[in-house]
């Protein structure tokens, strides 16, 4: 089955796509190479998603793997704890970041600790997908970015993905994982364009952060929409080297790519969207002053949102961290 | 996929103005209205079509970031807007313009919160008509609640008694909080009646996702009345909205409506409803019209003539035009009215943020000598 | 508060079997066992009574922390246990220990959740008895889920169609996740049985906190059938669930059964009834005793005589006797366990957190020379 | 009216109460002194709560004023919006720290948006007490520590009390106070007592924490359950002049007793029931990294939850932060 399928797919080897279709191939993909795979969600099937990212996944793979819901979260994320129990291994959908809220107690009370309460006997390889972050000018709801909810509990991995490459496969990491995995898409960067080699296997495994850009003279940490805000501060920026990571993997962190960094650098600049106020920014500055104490020359910074519900869209470019408010943070570290 | 939802539709529905213009007596539901309040349901029904189709054309130019338009819904909406008290309080979606417009609500109101400028911040106690509500079915509860108060007022602040109305679309009955308000509801006897417009569509999902019998009857299974209203007729929805808000106000419990109309366009803006649905049901649904048998009624009878037709086509362009004159008018928000209503009481950490993006800001103004 | 909840449990009530011992037909739920069977029946109650009690009693005595006791609904449970197959998967809460008795789960598996040696792991597989759900309603959601896995499994995985069971009270009935399920299961038309155990009780609230009317007309309100049974009559229970599982493996959607029991005793040995109930409606319940019909009829009927009693009492005296010798050798569980079975895949933080607590632990045994 | 309770509650004045007790005292007042206090949950009425925190209460206002709910958290927190619309002051009762996920979408995307959302036209006077944290030997769902998640949402206040006496004055102001505030109460202390005087008005603000006992060495940073075990950790080193501050307020966070104590000290421990990843400690670490990094001896430490589910009950010990494991961490930062 996997043989025939690499076949096919070979057949399609290092194509353009969107972060969109990235995400489209790489489910495709995972339908295909395992019958128990299963999309749940509102509007998945013949929409094909408000984003389209499972988009033709139905008609291809019909209306008993591609399921479209009811309109009810929390039951969306239950059925599927069912589902899984049974051996399948659904992809959710959650349409907006803002909707997730619904679903929390399924995620929190259940998804998350079924593992453990069984001593290991139950698995859950439940994948929730869920666009994230601003930046599209929408209604309220639309543009939020809940990981933090997710990262401090338990049992879930928490990933996030910002761009076409990591998409195609780290989407399939995710279905294959047997733990319940929050998968963060950076809904503003749903039309970024990349090659994909859409044969063989993943280059990076699931639970590793990503040097996207070295540098000598401070750290930036970002994942999701604002590895791309983080890596044009970079190159705006010249009179420093700037090394940027993306981070990739939320829960767990990989701190040892994190800390080589820091202690290399001695300055550090965390940036998301989300509220800064018990972010997970803070996770990360505490971990890494702990590791890194004596290389800081500053205090590790923090860049993000601020302690608001996320505001009117003509307030947006306010609120969402930008390449000056980097940069600004940049400035602070090296004037500490 | 049958849709058994529909085969039941005529024998079960509350009709008093037939899709022709044709006037219906209904015994649980007599309704008597002057000719003049006649003209004004159908002066409200072209006037809320022609302000939404103003703001679906101020989208497309990029005035609005999106727009969920009532096409087709505009009776279920004027109708029910309509047999409201001043002091019922109106727990809306999204889609309720005409409701809104109904409620004295001014139109811009509603723009604003599409164009990104707020999040819809009227006063709801003015017009008796809460916030629009995006999670879908949370405002079930809030009506609920808000019933549950009245009953604790004594019923009444005002000397008529109050009721609530929660309205939310055919996809939100599936929310668990739809139905923990019908269980609320029904075990206080609140003062709120629930008023589910079924268009037929949750974004690109039928009715048939969402449940395999007429919604109307949900309501029997939770303890208290339900009926289906034909939502395209105004007449019927005022009559049984207004029916359902008496037995409200005097305290005999909640009433669940399910207004049956149509989502003729699409569900918002940036849907594209040609990828799940046939254009022979938008065709179907277009000899339903909820002006055209207002419409026919009043030629036929003789209660209007084209004057009076062309006055309020007059009208209702006069009032497009000045809603989108005001529209390109909005300024937008100050930068601190994303920190200043967060909290009431002074929050430490917010007010420094905004203290500190105020002084980053200021340094661009420096810098470059202008700023925003 | 008037409870018309009950005035009209006779009418509608499914029962074959009266509190005095007479055998009732019922024209929609015949059932035939034989002698044999009635009596594996009566065993299975009386076991489940006494391994209740014994758990009770551990729990005066601080063996465990908590215990929530069955006694009262013994015939609702074990009616519904004994009506499955092998490879129907139960969807149990926290107090279905008589359900479990009939699943084959050692009793001792539920007093280690009850002692906090764990949270309740054995292998829901082995016994088609998912674990208990603490979380109100929870596990509505996660049977219906099953259920349209048995669907996309063409039904069977074992010759003969599987079915999806879940338990709950009637508390939580006002919960969203169990109105969700019943959205998800008529739409789907999921072969899963709901079976609501009415115990009246939802800690201190009476039924009528929950709803208005008779629990199983609930799901006439989604399109599905709703039956209601007498939770006392092991008969009556039995033959209802028989048929309502049935009906879902045979493709016919799902039934909600609502067993009109009692809860005889506190909500768990931490609470104090006498607070909110009066003791004129326990000893009411008492002549409905689930036990006590099954006994009158056995003997009556000379089905039984006192010898088999004696039996049964002696071997329920037994089991209660090794389960308690069992629940007082359980080894307190490792400290490791809390660490290792939280994620598959390696997680840094937590493998760093157990490694740094592990060596924290070490510490002690170097200094003290001793530890746990 | 408030004269004629003053009057009431001065011949009570200066009794010994526990914790639970004072919560009743506090709640009694609230609902003397303004008609709009209503409450609302699960058993807390004639039962008077599992905890009888609010026992005798609806005896004395009657079941309009405490009201017995139907079992469903979202519709508790979703109802009390809904009266709070009509000008009522809801005291609403979760019945334990893990059951209120159901209720999060309308806590964060009702509860805590709607101020906002309005531009200040709507007021949400609403108190959701949470009985939290571990130690009592319960099975699942009923010892955890949630807090984060809400500290995490803006809109929301979050504070926790420590002791009988700041029970008694915090549920009063939670109550006057005109935002949404969640208000945890650490169930283990529940039978605590203190000498509680009734009369007069409370006697610290509600956004201050309190320096509950002096030192000069290192900083403990606590709240709710974990206060007593910081002052009995203070207490039993002998090494050592540890200084605990009991934090109160958890949104905000009153940093500057909170810097003045770490610039005085220059070593800060942070103590708290739930897991540390993603806890609140890292928000305060951030923040005291930042303020104090010249005067910091050693970076910020935090003691709190595994990155696991809340144990079984046998093993609760372990996974609770004690004595011991305080004291571990102040040698570590002393050994720095
Ligand atoms: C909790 C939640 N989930 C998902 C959405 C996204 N969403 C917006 S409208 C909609 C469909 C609503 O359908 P219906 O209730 O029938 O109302 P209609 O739009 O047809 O008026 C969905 C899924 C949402 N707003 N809230
Ligand atoms: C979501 C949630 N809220 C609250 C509780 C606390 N609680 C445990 S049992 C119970 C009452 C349940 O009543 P019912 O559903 O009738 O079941 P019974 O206990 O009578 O068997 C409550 C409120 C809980 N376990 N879960
Ligand atoms: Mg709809
Ligand atoms: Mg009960």
């Amino acid at each position: 089955m996997t043989e025939l399928l690499s076949d096919d797919v070979q057949g399609q080897s290092a194509q353009t796509l969107t972060l969109a279709k990235a995400l489209n191939a790489g489910m495709r993909r995972a339908l295909a190479d395992d019958p128990q795979v299963v999309i749940m969600g509102e509007d998945v099937g013949k929409l094909g998603g408000v984003f389209r990212v499972t988009d033709g996944l139905q008609k291809e793979f019909g209306e008993d793997r591609v399921i479209d819901t009811p309109l009810a979260e929390s039951a969306i994320i239950g059925t599927a704890i069912g589902m899984a129990l049974r051996g399948y291994r659904p992809i959710c959908e959650i349409q907006f970041d803002g909707f997730v809220f619904p679903a929390a107690d399924q995620i929190i009370t259940q998804l998350a600790k079924m593992p453990a309460r069984s001593q290991g006997g139950i698995e859950m390889p439940v994948v929730i997908r869920i666009p994230c972050g601003g930046g599209i000018g929408a209604v309220e709801h639309h543009s939020e970015s809940p990981e933090a909810y997710f990262t401090h509990t338990a049992g879930l991995r928490v990933v996030a993905c910002s761009n076409p490459v990591d998409a195609y496969w780290m989407i399939q990491q995710a279905v294959e994982c047997p733990d319940p995995v929050i998968f963060f898409e950076p809904k503003r960067r749903y039309w970024d364009k990349a090659a994909i080699d859409l044969s063989g296997s993943a280059p990076v495994p699931f639970d590793k952060a990503v040097v996207v850009r070295p540098g000598t003279d401070a750290t930036l940490l970002a994942y999701g929409p604002m590895v791309k805000t983080c890596l044009e501060a970079a190159e705006a920026d010249e009179s420093h080297s700037l090394e940027v990571i993306d981070l990739r993997t939320l829960s767990p962190l990989d701190t040892e790519t994190i800390f080589e960094s820091v202690n290399r650098t001695g300055r550090c600049v965390i940036v998301h969207e989300a509220p800064v106020f018990g972010g997970l920014g803070g996770e990360i500055a505490a971990r890494v002053t702990e590791a890194c104490f004596y290389r800081l020359e500053a205090p590790v910074l923090r860049v993000g949102g601020f302690a608001t519900p996320y505001p009117p869209s003509r307030l947006e470019d306010h609120y969402l961290p930008d390449l000056d408010r980097v940069l600004d943070a940049v400035d602070r570290t090296f004037a500490w | 996929m049958t849709i058994d939802v529909h085969s039941v539709q005529d024998a079960e529905l509350v009709q008093l103005l037939t899709p022709e213009g044709e006037r219906l007596e209904h015994p649980d539901y007599p309704l008597s209205l002057s000719d003049q309040q006649i003209r004004e349901l159908y002066r409200d029904l072209v006037v809320v079509r022609a302000l939404d189709r103003e703001a679906v054309a101020l989208t497309r130019q990029g005035e609005l970031g999106l727009w969920p338009s009532l096409l087709g819904q505009e009776a279920a909406q004027v109708g029910s807007g309509r047999a409201m008290g001043a002091h019922d309080m109106v727990f809306p979606t999204y889609r309720e313009h005409g409701v809104a417009f109904c409620r004295g609500l001014p139109f811009l109101e509603i723009l604003k919160m599409f164009r990104g400028v707020n999040h819809g911040s009227w006063d709801p106690k003015e017009f008796g008509f809460h916030l629009y509500t995006i999670v879908i079915g949370s405002q079930a509860l809030h009506a609920t609640g808000y019933a549950m108060g009245i009953q604790r007022d004594g019923f009444q602040e005002n000397g008529i008694g109050d009721a609530a109305i929660a309205y939310f679309g055919d996809g939100a009955t599936s929310q668990g909080d739809v139905n923990e308000a019908f269980v609320w509801a029904a075990v206080y006897n609140a003062p709120v009646v629930f008023f589910c417009q079924n268009n037929q569509w949750a974004i690109s999902e039928p009715l048939e996702r969402q449940t395999k019998i007429p919604l109307y009857r949900r309501a029997q299974g939770f303890g208290f009345p339900g009926i289906r209203v034909d939502g395209n007729d105004v007449l019927a929805t005022l009559a049984v909205t207004r029916r359902a808000l008496d037995l409200a106000r005097t305290g005999q419990g909640p009433t669940l409506i399910e207004a049956f109309t149509y989502r003729m366009g699409a569900h918002t803006t940036t849907d594209d409803p040609t990828r799940y649905r046939h254009s022979d049901e938008l065709e179907a649904w277009k000899l339903k019209d909820p002006i055209a048998r207002v419409k026919a009624y009043l030629s036929r009878s003789g209660l209007a003539v084209a004057d009076f037709f062309d006055e309020v086509d007059a009208e209702a362009k006069a009032a497009s035009r000045t809603l989108r004159e005001a529209c390109l008018a909005l300024p937008d928000p100050a930068v601190s009215a994303m920190f200043e209503h967060v909290y009431r009481a002074p929050h430490q950490q917010l007010d420094e943020e905004q203290a500190a993006y105020e002084a980053y800001l200021a340094g661009f103004e420096t810098t470059a000598g202008s700023g925003d």
